[in-house]
């Protein structure tokens, strides 16, 4: 399965990417995506995550195709 | 309604007065507008700040505040809302948000311009990273509760 | 600080502009505005109202707007307030009172604003007095309250 | 003593007046002042009173050049 991963903000610096294209089976949720992008790299505490553009927790599943994203809690207004 | 994201710097009277002209249809029907406006401020938590990068997640964005204003509409008798927030390099007493409600009646116009900022600041993806005068650059953590 | 009674009519985007513009010295220091407008609509209770007549009590009505006023800012930390109220013949789809609060945070600029509108309704000497398209004349009898 | 009287509104319209300036004796509250201008008629219900542009209850003294108004409920903004 392919799926898009995006970083925003403080996140994306830390990381030092702004997205991964991930290719690769056995992705089920939100979390797995993360330890498949960021293998070494523990979630940081308080980040959100959507999935196409929805909030969603770390337990959502993911399907082929999604666009999942992780940043920090937000702050504009 | 109307929703805009706005890479460059912008007049919000100018922006509520088109909108108002250009809705025809609400003329002579609304008796309250609501407005909010935030300004970036030149200082922030003890410090001189010159600037800052607002960012955001374009799509997801949108998506998020028509969800906010699509709430509102569905509580309040709301006859129309613009918002508008700034996106980019902003400098200090630049506009940076605009919620306008327009409504029948002033509690529902407070109210909801209240609610749609409460919810923006809580759940729009936008960050802002502060470039203060000592050069140096901090993302801003958290936002406050507006209602406290 | 500013309070205005209007014998004419009131753009209240140049109002505010004109005054945010001239107040230099909150440039940069204030986050959140907050602004009320009241709009004259062409209806009422089921009536079609083609004007109004806007009396008020000169001197009792600035009076009581710089009590309000004075009020609010011993509640909230304000920057500054603008408050400019329309009198004589008015009619449908004109501004009749605009309220501006400027603050740091917006949650004071929010309860302030509302604040001063709701004192407004209850305590400034103005009266209405509508003209029907029926061409009957009627005073308006009482101010709704705008927290319910 | 000398007492000017004004009435706004609806009042205003009732009565036919918009004015009156009483020179008499005998004034000691807001509600005598209604009297003294208004001999034939009882004070309509819910109307306000100001002595000096200051809101006042009925039963509130008067002095010398005192300006009294009387007026309906506000309905501005």
């Amino acid at each position: 399965m392919s799926i898009k991963v995006r970083y925003f903000a403080s996140l994306k610096e830390s990381i030092g990417r702004s997205e991964d294209n991930l290719e690769s089976s056995g992705l089920a949720t939100v979390g797995d995506v993360w330890h498949s992008a960021n293998p070494n790299k523990a979630l940081p505490d308080n980040i959100l995550a959507a999935v196409n553009m929805e909030y969603v927790g770390l337990s959502n599943p993911v399907k082929d195709g999604d666009e999942v994203a992780f940043f920090p809690p937000v702050t504009g207004g | 309604m109307d929703i805009k994201i706005c890479p460059e710097p912008f007049d919000p009277w100018q922006e509520i007065k088109a909108y108002q002209h250009s809705a025809k249809n609400i003329a002579g029907k609304f008796g309250a507008t609501s407005i909010f406006i935030g300004t970036m401020r030149d200082f922030n938590e003890g410090d001189d700040v010159k600037g800052m990068t607002l960012e955001h997640y374009p799509g997801m964005t949108e998506k998020q505040l028509e969800k906010i204003v699509t709430e509102a509409i569905r509580q309040w008798p709301i006859i129309d809302v613009l918002v508008v927030h700034r996106v980019g390099d902003v400098l200090p007493n630049d506009p940076i948000v605009l919620v306008a409600v327009w409504t029948s009646h002033r509690g529902d116009a407070f109210d909801a311009s209240r609610f749609i900022m409460e919810e923006l600041k809580s759940r729009a993806p936008f960050w802002k990273k502060e470039l203060l005068k000592s050069q140096a650059e901090r993302w801003l953590v958290k936002n406050t509760d507006g209602y406290l």
